[in-house]
């Protein structure tokens, strides 16, 4: 074993509890053993006879496609579902996890993978919540939990007020939040289930730094994410599920990254990005001197058939509010918009934007997909299909579109029981396969799409990457923002970076590095090319 | 700390709700009758609003309380019939009043049983026990009459120190309401569990480790001890029980609450929004007498009205 | 147990909407009670006798998949039966009454819908304010004109038969399968759908948020309007007063017949039969000699017996 | 002697008698006071339903006429107790000089009746009694009387072994239950049957659903007693809807009602319950304001009336909803109810 010891080896913390007598581990105790474990919803089984082994003072990663049951198996630890069979020991002694109050109660803290703050309660608040500090006459100790929130905030880096509602706040924001409330909860076992999909590199940086720091105190932290380099970066060991069912637990030393993909995948993955070309057709959108609002700077771009041109940069520098003022969420100050050459009405109704553009064969692919994209109670193919029956009048008869969506299913490689499925029971990467589905089958000229790729599996993503550039092979055109550098580079034709609501570099994909592009956006203007 | 007086009156960024609005019509109703009539402002006509007020208070913040979890008691018109009827049963009080409360509280719990154990929704639940208990207070008395303790209606004509009991009511009624939704935890976890059922995710208070089937529970049953608290006022005032007292109380709590600016939708809401909300529907109808507005326009004018606040207090979201 | 519970066949079973479940119940109650009661004749007089409420919930049920309400349909069937039967119009003939309520229904449901889907003020409170403006508006209106006849024409109508089927009664039917073709096989229903389940979903792929719930409560408002003729139909004389709680009726029939704030799952039907429940439950009461204490107590513990036999089933499966 | 007869020339309305067994009496001049005077009514619902706007436009046409009346106050409990305690309360803070009654329920008003007379302002009842002495003179045309009349004449006309249907008013509603005791009166000591009891809340299209389903669950009837007249209309349109023979069955003073029972000319009896009552309370609050003394307790008990007293009073050219006999003047009539 070459892999460097959990910090400490030897010498535990304090808090990590002793090894029970008559356990005949080696001296690296397994602080959660989950065995055998297994759960079906419904006719379909999510988990069968997994085992998993956590330790103290280590970053355990868990990968896998999506839908392979990673959230499922996390969520038993987590006492929100209970396993069909199977057990669950912590320091050898049996745990019954009835729910989520049990866990904690236990010791087992979780962010879970979809956002669960509540909106109308503060940040201090959801913080605190089932747990909160009682002052006098019974009532919520706010002064004590305000401060405390500010400190674990502050731990962070985050400098929000913690009487601020969770509803106001930025996706990333909240992302923070959640993570600070299961850091919060002192537990001995930490589950992050996908905590970066809305972080950029910046963001991952503190929170890497945070894990480090809980892992060097002894906590057994289990880390799921789709993004191979923080696996390499921050874990100590990789568990790998497929279709429900343990593929394999190794040290994350003595393993490749084609290696780790094979496991997931079950083949080797031939290329993630697919190649670009060059063949640039006529330009299908410019935007020129468009103030996004009043004190910023004039920013103009342009967008050609058969390209993909991203908008880089750090989190909350205008990318999406720029996107999104194209489709009238938000009215621009100045400036103006054509697409086609046909310049648009400005400013867009914010009701009617979407489709006035889908008029126009332009389509908006929301980040947010249980909040803005999806219909998770309705089928695969309302999903998808709606996109074709919004460009009709109301009293249209609807087509059922079978042909189109049956394509789409087997052109996204959709995994689903079938049409009639409904989209909640997916996991997030065939969720957010639908999702672009619906804009794919559109018949659109022009994807204006935000994180294509947030909680997808790689094989999905690399799936994503050549769906979209298939589609601009065709004649269509891509503008699309990501919190993935890499995936913006591998991806992209040409990269705008967006500093400060307007943008401040422009370059060739080619050509970009993630350092470059970090340079951009970080110095703004004076590293302006072109 | 400072947030803008457009802020608090419009309720925006907080999760009181927009309850500034209808606390300026109140204050502009009062205003006008303070200088169209003689009678408004006299300390005699403000302890009959009082008053008047008071059970559509008590019962409005019982409703707020099922509200705010996005939940919706239709019987307590019912329970408050049953209160009067039982009170009038020609027993002593001290075993009528904890019966009471006893037998309320048992129909909150079938309602909260019904809804959180057996998934029926809160309107057929409700509406259903709402039936059930309208039919026993038949039984139990078919039209108004029976004897209320003595101390039941002391207790709400008397006065101490000049001011007359109905206030010190609305005083202890609105504290205890106040203790529970702003001076516990189970207040904010009523906000809580509201918040995730507005926003769709019906148990994401309960992974934060917040029960949220017994906290729903009990909401039921507060609502229900709320409206018969308002049953023993109604019972002290009309001197009798009586099977129609509490007719049209559930949409007229609703009507409050709402009124108030709280989102029927749950999470939402305050309680000094609701007690605006029930005063102004008892402005309108002292008001509408001290003016001597006609009894065929009255309906009007109060729907008229309603319209108006209700109109401008656009929200961000769609929905009830 | 467990495998039939996962056959999807069976599964389907068990999710038939609580309605149902109650008309059965009522109906082989009836078949035991007044065996001779069971023909259409007397079903078909018994069924007539709900088609206004029928016809509301229709109504109702489109606004409650886009996540509304709308209880101002009983101030609507005030309104439009005052029209009728106050002689405020000397002289009009029954087309001009027609158009006259199918207008008054047609503006009242547009007014909800704007006040609701573009000011985005509270479903609940707008369209109760509305109905007690109408039925205010009725109050005033008959203090210097009382209501009087409805004229004869409408009763006859409503008394005529096809196929010794009551004309009312297939005249509901038709609606009902209208309303499901709107939902089930146009693109307005597509829209219906969509934004009941997620608005601003629907926003993002380009449906007309705004624009669909005007439509569905204009929809629900000429539907009441249509309620409140077959209601003048069904009845002589004008009144000054409505059950405020026909609007809470149709709801409570709505949610029994499957049908929930955004969800769908009871189609048209399911509600068709929560209306029909009520029909039945009116005649097995009044058959059995059930006074009114007991009426309601019946009343309330078979709605929420099914609802919680059905609630019970849906979670175990 | 001569105020008892003082109060005797004090003319109510016709038929309104002192009650014979309680002599009490207010004390002269105790309410005396100059004009103008302020009239306060507390309605208990005026727009339940036609006969209740009547009532309200009886009493607000009496008071017009009086000059000596410089506002009449009318305020709408709309059937609910609490909202007729604040409508008291609200009359007694804007001074008025007398207070007119109808109570909505026979206990829910007393407390806030007595605060009235304590506070020195005379309550005059009618159309409903308090179970309480609090009041200062009522007048009372009494529901038993109304149900036995009715009751009376059914057990004449369908024999002692009759079977016949009740149709009751709203549940829980005193006047729906004293109309029901006064039909119990009438059936003691006779065979007669109730087949059938249901409440029809007074309203048509209810009672058109009732009579329907027990039409149809069992046609053998010998009559019915109906506690109101829409109750009647819609009963009889479902028999002639069927074809069959109209039973017996009892009716009200209400116009429409009355031109069915000209045109099908079927067995009925009309009780009489004047809406002219409203103007009867407001003689009574003129006749104590201008100090005369009146007794404590009138009673209105008319005999029912037949076919040909109603085509008597039948008025082809009014709508139905005007209920006889009435005491407002040609022109209003014809305002209010004249058909157009
Ligand atoms: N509550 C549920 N009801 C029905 N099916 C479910 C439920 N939760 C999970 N599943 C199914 O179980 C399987 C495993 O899902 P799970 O969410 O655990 O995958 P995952 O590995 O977390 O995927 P991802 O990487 O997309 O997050 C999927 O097929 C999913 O559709
Ligand atoms: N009771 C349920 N019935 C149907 N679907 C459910 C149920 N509970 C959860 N789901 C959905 O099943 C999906 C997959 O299961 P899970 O809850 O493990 O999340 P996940 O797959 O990790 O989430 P993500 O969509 O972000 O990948 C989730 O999107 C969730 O919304
Ligand atoms: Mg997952
Ligand atoms: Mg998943």
């Amino acid at each position: 074993m070459t892999a460097p010891g959990p910090a400490g080896g030897a010498t535990n913390p304090p808090d990590v509890p002793c090894v029970e007598a008559g356990s005949f581990e080696d001296f690296v105790t397994n602080l959660i053993e989950m065995s055998h474990i297994s759960k079906a919803f419904g006719g379909s089984k999510a988990l069968h006879s997994v085992s998993l082994d956590l330790k103290a003072g280590s970053v355990h990663a868990l990968m896998g496609e999506n839908g392979a049951g990673k959230s499922t198996l996390m969520k038993i630890l987590a006492g929100v579902h209970q396993p069909d069979s199977g057990e669950i020991f912590m320091n050898g002694e049996k745990l019954d996890l009835k729910s989520p109050r049990a866990a904690l109660d236990a010791g087992i803290s979780t962010v879970f993978q979809e956002h669960l703050l509540l909106p109308n309660l503060s940040i201090a608040e959801n913080m605190f919540l089932g747990r909160e500090p009682i002052g006098r006459f019974g009532a919520i100790d706010y002064p004590a939990m305000n401060s405390q929130t500010a400190k674990a905030l502050a731990e962070l880096g985050l400098t929000l007020d913690p009487s601020q509602l969770v509803s106001n706040l930025t996706i990333a924001e909240r992302q923070f939040v959640e993570i600070a409330h299961c850091i919060q909860a002192d537990a001995s076992v930490l589950i992050l289930d996908e905590p970066t999909a809305a972080l950029n590199a910046a963001d991952v940086d503190v929170l890497n730094r945070n894990i480090r720091r809980l892992r060097d105190k002894g906590k057994a932290i289990v880390y799921i994410s789709h993004r191979m380099e923080e696996i390499f970066e921050l874990c100590d060991t990789v568990t790998v599920l497929k279709d429900g069912a343990l593929v394999g637990t190794r040290m994350v030393s003595e393993i490749t990254t084609d290696e780790l993909i094979a496991m997931m995948v079950g083949r080797e993955l031939q290329d993630l990005f697919p190649d670009r070309t060059d063949d640039k057709g006529d330009e299908i959108l410019r935007v020129e001197n468009l103030r996004i609002t009043e004190t910023s700077q004039p920013l103009s771009l342009t967008l050609h058939k058969g390209e993909i041109v991203a908008l880089a940069g750090l989190e909350g520098q205008g990318q999406q509010r720029f996107l999104r003022s194209l489709i009238g969420r938000y009215h621009p100050f100045a400036g103006t918009i054509s697409i086609n050459g046909k310049a648009l009405q400005m400013p867009l109704p914010a009701s009617s934007g979407v489709r006035h553009l889908q008029q126009l064969k332009v389509g908006f692919v929301p980040e947010d997909r249980k909040e803005e994209g999806l219909f998770l109670a309705l089928p695969i193919a309302h999903n998808i299909a709606i996109g074709l029956h919004s460009r009709r009048s109301e009293l249209a008869p609807a087509r059922p579109y079978r042909n189109v969506i049956a394509r789409m299913m087997e052109v996204m490689n959709i995994k689903a029981a079938g049409l009639s499925t409904p989209v909640g029971s997916l996991s997030g990467g065939n969720q957010q396969k639908v999702l672009l589905g619906r804009y794919l089958a559109a018949d659109l000229d022009l994807l204006l799409v935000e994180e294509p790729t947030r909680g997808v599996d790689i094989g999905a993503k690399s799936e994503i990457y050549h769906l979209l550039r298939d589609f601009t092979r065709k004649g269509g055109a891509v503008l699309v923002l990501s919190r993935e550098t890499i995936e913006l580079i591998g991806l992209c034709d040409r990269i705008y970076v967006v500093h400060h609501d307007t943008i401040v570099a422009e370059m060739p994909a080619a050509q970009a590095t993630e350092h470059k592009i970090l340079d951009a956006a970080l110095t703004g203007g004076s590293a302006r090319q072109h | 700390m400072y947030r803008s007086l457009f802020n608090i009156l419009s309720g925006r960024n907080t999760r009181q709700g927009l309850w500034g609005l209808p606390l300026l019509v109140a204050l502009l109703i009062s205003l006008w009758l303070t200088v169209q009539t003689r009678e408004f402002a006299t300390t005699e006509n403000l302890f009959n609003l009082v008053a008047q007020a008071m059970p559509l208070i008590i019962a409005a913040l019982g409703q707020l309380v099922v509200v705010l979890i996005g939940g919706l008691d239709l019987s307590v018109g019912s329970v408050i019939s049953f209160t009067t009827a039982v009170l009038a049963l020609g027993q002593p009080a001290i075993l009528l009043i904890p019966a009471v409360f006893l037998l309320a509280a048992m129909i909150g719990l079938i309602n909260g049983l019904a809804i959180t154990r057996f998934n029926v929704h809160p309107i057929i639940a409700t509406l259903s026990t709402q039936y059930i208990v309208l039919g026993i207070t038949r039984i139990l008395r078919p039209v108004s009459g029976g004897a209320v303790p003595g101390i039941v209606i002391d207790a709400v004509s008397g006065s101490l120190l000049g001011i007359p009991y109905p206030v010190f009511w609305g005083a202890v009624v609105i504290l205890a309401a106040w203790k529970l939704l702003y001076g516990s935890r189970y207040g904010l976890h009523l906000f809580a569990i509201g918040g995730g059922i507005a926003s769709g995710a019906e148990s994401a208070a309960r992974n934060f480790g917040v029960s949220d089937r017994r906290n729903i529970i009990l909401a039921y049953v507060v609502c229900s001890c709320f409206a018969a608290v308002a049953g023993v006022f109604l019972a002290g005032r009309i001197v009798s029980g009586d099977p129609n007292v509490g007719l049209l109380f559930e949409l007229d709590t609703v009507t409050a609450v709402a009124l108030g600016g709280t989102q029927l939708s749950g999470g939402i809401g305050s309680l000094h929004g609701t007690v605006i909300g029930s005063l102004v529907m008892a402005l309108l109808a002292n008001g509408m007498n001290l003016a001597n507005i006609s009894p065929f326009v009255q309906t009007a004018i109060k729907g008229g009205i309603l319209l108006a606040v209700v109109g401008l207090q656009s929200r961000k979201k769609m929905g009830l | 147990m467990a495998a039939v519970l996962a056959n999807p066949i069976a599964r389907r079973l068990l999710r038939i909407p609580p309605s149902y479940l109650v008309f059965l119940v009522l109906l082989a109650t009836l078949w035991i009670a007044r065996p001779n009661m069971l023909n259409l004749n007397i079903m078909g007089i018994f069924i007539r006798q709900i088609v206004p409420l029928g016809i509301l919930v229709l109504g109702q049920l489109v606004v409650m998949r886009v996540k509304s309400i709308d209880l101002s349909g009983g101030g609507i069937i005030l309104l439009i039966n005052y029209f009728i039967s106050s002689g405020s119009f000397p002289g009009a003939s029954l087309p001009f009454f027609v158009a006259l309520a199918l207008a008054t229904g047609l503006a009242i449901g547009l007014f909800n819908g704007f006040m609701i889907g573009n000011r985005r003020v509270s479903a609940v409170i707008v369209t109760l304010a509305v109905s007690i403006i109408l039925v205010g508006l009725v109050q005033f209106l008959s203090s210097g004109n009382p209501p009087g006849d409805v004229p004869k024409l409408f009763n006859d109508l409503y008394n005529t038969k096809f196929l010794s089927v009551p004309t009312p009664v297939l005249f509901w039917i038709l609606l009902t399968a209208l309303v499901w073709l709107l939902l089930s096989r146009t693109v307005f229903g597509r829209y219906v759908a969509s934004v009941g389940e997620n608005a601003e979903a629907a926003h993002f792929s380009g449906v007309p948020v705004q624009r669909t719930v005007i439509l569905a409560h204009t929809l629900a408002g000429l539907i009441a309007s249509i309620a409140a003729l077959v209601q003048t139909g069904s009845i002589a004389v004008g009144s000054v007063r409505v059950g405020l709680d026909l609007p809470i009726l149709a709801v409570a029939a709505t949610i029994l017949g499957g049908v929930v704030f955004g969800r769908g799952d009871g189609g048209v039907w399911g509600p068709f039969f929560g209306a029909l429940c009520f029909a039945l439950l009116f005649v097995v009461m009044t058959v059995l000699g059930i006074d009114e204490p007991g009426k309601l107590i019946a009343q309330g513990v078979i709605i929420l017996g099914a609802a919680i036999f059905y609630g019970v089933r849906v979670r175990t499966t | 002697a001569t105020s008892l007869a003082h109060a005797e020339d004090v003319k109510l309305m016709d038929g309104v008698t002192p009650r014979p067994d309680d002599t009490r009496m207010t004390a002269a001049g105790a309410f005396k006071k100059d004009p103008p005077w302020v009239i306060g009514m507390s309605d208990f619902g005026v727009n339940a339903n036609t006969w209740t706007v009547q009532v309200a436009h009886e009493a607000e046409n009496a008071a017009a006429k009086d000059k000596r009346i410089s506002k009449f106050i009318l305020l709408d409990a709309g059937f609910d107790q609490k909202k007729q305690v604040a409508d008291i309360e609200d009359l007694i803070a804007q001074h008025v000089d007398a207070i007119i009654v109808q109570p909505v329920t026979s206990t829910s008003a007393n407390a806030s009746i007595a605060k009235a007379v304590a506070a020195g302002i005379p309550v005059i009842l009618h159309t409903g009694r308090i179970d309480s002495d609090a009041y200062t003179t009522e007048i009372q045309g009494g529901a038993e009387h109304f149900g036995k009349v009715m009751g009376d004449w059914l057990v004449k006309t369908v024999g002692d072994n009759g079977k016949i249907w009740v149709l009751r008013g709203l549940a829980g509603h005193p006047e729906d239950t004293n109309r029901y005791n006064g039909l119990l009166e009438s059936l003691k000591g006779t065979h007669v049957q109730i087949i059938a009891e249901e409440h029809g809340d007074w309203q048509y299209d209810k009672a058109k659903k009732l009579c329907e389903t027990l039409y149809l669950n069992n046609p053998q009837v010998d009559g019915i007693w109906s506690s109101g007249a829409d109750m009647t209309r819609a009963c009889v349109d479902v028999f002639k809807q069927f074809g069959t023979p109209i039973p017996p069955i009892s009716g009200e003073g209400n116009n429409g009602y009355f031109g069915q029972w000209i045109t099908d000319g079927f067995k009925s009896i009309s009780p009489e319950y004047s809406p002219a009552q409203g103007a009867a309370g407001v003689r009574a609050a003129v006749a104590l304001l201008e100090g005369q003394q009146l007794y404590k307790r009138y009673v209105y008990n008319p005999d029912g009336w037949d076919k040909d007293k109603a085509a008597k009073y039948y008025r082809d050219d009014l709508t139905a909803n005007v209920w006889w006999p009435s005491e407002l003047p040609e022109d209003k009539l014809k305002e209010y109810y004249g058909k157009k």
